[in-house]
C-alpha cells in the first residue's frame, strides 16, 4: 500500500508555512525532501506521523503504518544498548534486535550504557529502532547527523535493504546517500503570506 | 506496556534515576516539624497524621517534574506517541511508575515517620491504609499536571501551582481518614469519599493528560 | 445625609474603600494595557502596509 | 444571522465597539444607585449594626467571582469544540477580572468577619472554597502567562479550566465535610425564610445587576485587547517569517 499525501498544508507557531504538498509514495520508493533550514521539513514529517495535525489536506495510507525517526533518538543514557533497543522491539511487538545491531555495527557495543556511546554511535544505536519497529513506512529528519562515511554506507545499505522488501522510505536529508530515490523539492510549496486585512481566525 | 513498566522502574532504580530522593524529603519534613512546633509529645501527637500526609504529598509533588520532562528531553516523548500504544495507556503506565517508585515506599515509611511524631497506636493502620488509597491519586493528578508543563523551560514552580489547588480534595479526605482513625473515630465515609476520588482520577484522568499531552507534542 | 455608622463605622467604610480601590486598580490596569495594545498594532499595521 | 458571526475578531470588535458605552454607563449607574442607595438609605441590622452594609460589595462580588469561572468554562468549551479564537480570548480576558472579584469577596468577607466572628479569617468552608476557587485563577492565569503559542496555550488553559471546575465542586464537598462553618446561607434564595430582608434586598439587586454589567464590559474591553495582542503576535511572526 502507497503512503498519499494530498494538497498538504502546514503551519509552525500559528503562521502557514507550506502549502499544497502533494506526493504519492509507493512500496520500494523512497522520497528525499531538500529545502533551505526553516522551510518546515522537520514539521512537514511531523505532520506526516500523525503527530502535528494538519491545517488542510490529508495524508492516506498513514496510520500505524510510519516508523518517526526525529532529530534526537530517545535514548536512555542509564540502559545498556540492548535495553535500550529491546524496549523499542517490545513496544512495537517484534521479538529480535540482533539483526538490527548487527545492521548498524553495533554487536560489540551491546552491553554498554547507551551514556557513554560517542554521538555516532548514539544516532546508529538510534537508528537501528527504525529496523524493530516491523513497520513499511520510514519517516527520517536528518538522519545522518554526526555519523561518518562508513556509519552513512550502513545507513544507506539498511535503507536500500529495506526498500528491497518492498519498505517506503521518506528522508529529509542533506546529503547524497547513493539512493534510487526522488527528490522533492519544498522551495516551490512555500505558503504565501496572507493579506495583511484578512483579520478573521487566524488574525492575518 | 510491561515493558514501558519496566524500562521506567528500571531507569527510576539506575543511577541519577532519582529513586529514594522522595522518601529522603519526606523524612526530613518530618523532622523539621518537631523543630518547628516545640517538642511537646501531645501536640506531635494530634498533628502527626496531618504532617504525615502533607509530608507525602510534597514528597510526590517534589518528583513529578522528571516524570515526562526527561522523556521530553530526549526524545522518548515523540517515538511513544508514534508507537503502537495508545498515549492514554502510556500516561497510565507513566502514572503507575511514579506510584511504585514514589508512592508506594512513602505509604511504607509513614508508619516510621509516625513513631517520630507520637502518632497514637490506634492510628498506624488508618494512615496506612489511607496512604494506599489517597497516594494513587497523587500520583495520577500528578502526572495531569507534568503533562501541562511538560514543554516549559521552567515548569517546576508553574506545575506546583497547578497541581496543589486539584490536591485539596484527596488531602482533605486523606488526613481526616487518618486523624479520625487516630483519634479512634468512625473513618469509613472519608475513606470511601477517598476512594471514590482516587478511583474517578485513575479511570477518568488518563484521557485528560494525554490530550493535554497530544497538545504539548503539536 | 451621613448616616451613622455607629461603631462600626471604620469596618464599613474599610470595607468600601478596599473594595473600590481593586475595583479601580482593575479598570485603570485594563484601560492602560488596552490603550497601549491597541497603540502597537496600530503602528505595526501601518508600518507593514507602508513597507509592503 | 448566526451569532458565530460575532466569533469574526473583527467584526466582534466593531459590534463590541458600538456596544461598549451603554454597557459601561450603565454599570456605572446601576452601581453608583445600588452603593449609594445601600450605604446611606438602609437601616443597620438589629444584629449586625451598620457591618451590614458591607452586603453590596460583598454578595455581588461573591456572584461575579463564580460567574467568571462559569463563564470561562463555557468560552473553554466553545473554543474546544468550535475553535473560535475569540472564545478562547474571552476566556483569558475574564481571568483576571474573575480573580480580583474573589479577592474583593475575600477581603469584604475579612473586614466584615472581624466584628461579627471576632477573626479576620476561619477556615470556613464558604471561605476555604472561595480561597481554594483563588488558587484556581491563580494557576490558570500563570498558565496562559506561561506559554508562548497562543494556540497551545489556548488549549491547555481550556483543559485546565475543564478539569479545574470538577475539582473545585470535588473541593466544595470535601471542605463542607471537613468544617461545618460559621457563615450564613445563602443570603439570596426563594423558597428560604432565612433571607435578607427587603430593606436590603433592593439595593442588593441593583448591585447585582451593576456588577454584572460592569463585568461584561470589562470582558468586552479585555476581549478587545487581546484580539489585538494576538494579532500583533501574528504581524511580528509574519515579518520575522518574511525576513
Amino acid at each position: 500500500m502507497s503512503l498519499n499525501v494530498s494538497d498538504l498544508c502546514i503551519a509552525r507557531g500559528g503562521l502557514p508555512v507550506l502549502e499544497g504538498v502533494s506526493f504519492i509514495l509507493r512500496p520500494g520508493g523512497a522520497l528525499i525532501l531538500r529545502g533551505p533550514n526553516g522551510i518546515g521539513k522537520t514539521t512537514l514529517l511531523r505532520s506526516i506521523a500523525g503527530l502535528q495535525p494538519p491545517l488542510g489536506g490529508e495524508v492516506r495510507g498513514g496510520e500505524d503504518r510510519i516508523a518517526y525517526s526525529a532529530h534526537s533518538d530517545g535514548l536512555k543514557s542509564a540502559l545498556t544498548v540492548t535495553e535500550n533497543l529491546q524496549f523499542w522491539a517490545s513496544v512495537f511487538g517484534t521479538r529480535s534486535i540482533e539483526a538490527a545491531l548487527a545492521a548498524y555495527d553495533l554487536t560489540a557495543l551491546h552491553d554498554r550504557p547507551a551514556g557513554t556511546l560517542s554521538a555516532g554511535q548514539k544516532r546508529r544505536l538510534g537508528l537501528s529502532r527504525m529496523l524493530v519497529t516491523g513497520r513499511p513506512i520510514w519517516v527520517m529528519d536528518e538522519p545522518t547527523v554526526s555519523l561518518d562515511q562508513a556509519s552513512v554506507a550502513l545507513f544507506a545499505a539498511a535503507v536500500q535493504a529495506h526498500l528491497a522488501s518492498g519498505g517506503l522510505a521518506l528522508i529529509a536529508t542533506h546529503i547524497d546517500l547513493g539512493l534510487a530515490a526522488d527528490v522533492l523539492d519544498l522551495g516551490p510549496y512555500r505558503a504565501k503570506p496572507l493579506a495583511l486585512d484578512d483579520f478573521d481566525g487566524a488574525f492575518l | 506496556m510491561m515493558a514501558l513498566l519496566i524500562r521506567d522502574l528500571r531507569l527510576a532504580v539506575r543511577a541519577g534515576g532519582g529513586f529514594g530522593l522522595g522518601l529522603a524529603f519526606f523524612l526530613i519534613v518530618t523532622v523539621l516539624v518537631p523543630f518547628a512546633v516545640g517538642p511537646q509529645s501531645d501536640l506531635l501527637a494530634r498533628i502527626a497524621p496531618g504532617v504525615l500526609w502533607l509530608g507525602a504529598l510534597l514528597s510526590c509533588l517534589l518528583s513529578l517534574d522528571r516524570l515526562l520532562a526527561l522523556d521530553w528531553e530526549d526524545g522518548s516523548l515523540d517515538l511513544l506517541a508514534t508507537a503502537p500504544l495508545p498515549l492514554e495507556a502510556v500516561i497510565s503506565i507513566k502514572a503507575l511508575a511514579h506510584w511504585i517508585t514514589t508512592g508506594l515506599p512513602l505509604v511504607l515509611a509513614a508508619p516510621l515517620l509516625g513513631v517520630l511524631l507520637n502518632l497514637p497506636l490506634d492510628g498506624y493502620r488508618w494512615l496506612v491504609v489511607s496512604l494506599l488509597l489517597g497516594t494513587p491519586a497523587l500520583s495520577v493528578i500528578g502526572t495531569f499536571g507534568a503533562a501541562l508543563t511538560v514543554g516549559l523551560k521552567r515548569g517546576g514552580l508553574l506545575l506546583s501551582l497547578l497541581v496543589m489547588p486539584l490536591y485539596v480534595p484527596t488531602l482533605i479526605f486523606g488526613a481526616e481518614a487518618a486523624r479520625r482513625g487516630a483519634m479512634g473515630m468512625g473513618v469509613e465515609t472519608p475513606l470511601l469519599m477517598l476512594a471514590g476520588i482516587s478511583a474517578g482520577v485513575i479511570a477518568l484522568m488518563p484521557f485528560a493528560s494525554a490530550a493535554v499531552l497530544r497538545i504539548n507534542l503539536r | 445625609m451621613w448616616p451613622d455608622l455607629g461603631k462600626y463605622g471604620e469596618t464599613v467604610l474599610s470595607a468600601y474603600a478596599a473594595s473600590l480601590l481593586l475595583l479601580g486598580v482593575l479598570v485603570v490596569l485594563t484601560l492602560w494595557r488596552g490603550k497601549r495594545v491597541r497603540r502597537i498594532m496600530e503602528d505595526l499595521e501601518q508600518r507593514m502596509r507602508r513597507d509592503g | 444571522m448566526s451569532i458565530w458571526e460575532y466569533a469574526n475578531p473583527r467584526k466582534f470588535l466593531q459590534s463590541s465597539e458600538r456596544v461598549m458605552p451603554v454597557l459601561w454607563l450603565s454599570s456605572g449607574v446601576l452601581i453608583s444607585v445600588g452603593l449609594i442607595w445601600g450605604f446611606f438609605f438602609t437601616p443597620d441590622d438589629y444584629r449586625q449594626g451598620s457591618t451590614v452594609k458591607i452586603i453590596f460589595l460583598h454578595v455581588p462580588a461573591a456572584l461575579m467571582a463564580i460567574n467568571a469561572w462559569f463563564m470561562m468554562l463555557v468560552a473553554s468549551l466553545i473554543w474546544v469544540v468550535r475553535r473560535h479564537h475569540v472564545s478562547a480570548l474571552a476566556a483569558k480576558a475574564a481571568a483576571p477580572v474573575g480573580i480580583v472579584m474573589t479577592l474583593i469577596a475575600l477581603a469584604t468577607g475579612a473586614i466584615w468577619g472581624q466584628p461579627m466572628w471576632g477573626t479576620w479569617w476561619a477556615w470556613d468552608p464558604r471561605l476555604t472554597s472561595f480561597l481554594v476557587l483563588f488558587l484556581f485563577y491563580l494557576g490558570y492565569i500563570a498558565l496562559w502567562e506561561a506559554i508562548d503559542n497562543p494556540d497551545t496555550a489556548a488549549d491547555l488553559t481550556a483543559i485546565l479550566c475543564l478539569v479545574g471546575t470538577v475539582f473545585a465542586v470535588l473541593s466544595r464537598y470535601a471542605v463542607n465535610f471537613w468544617n461545618q462553618g460559621l457563615h450564613q446561607g445563602a443570603s439570596l434564595s426563594l423558597d428560604e425564610k432565612e433571607n435578607v430582608a427587603d430593606a436590603f434586598s433592593n439595593p442588593l439587586y441593583v448591585c447585582m445587576a451593576g456588577f454584572a454589567l460592569f463585568f461584561l464590559a470589562l470582558v468586552f474591553y479585555r476581549t478587545g485587547t487581546e484580539i489585538r495582542a494576538r494579532r500583533i503576535k501574528a504581524l511580528l511572526a509574519r515579518q520575522r517569517q518574511e525576513a
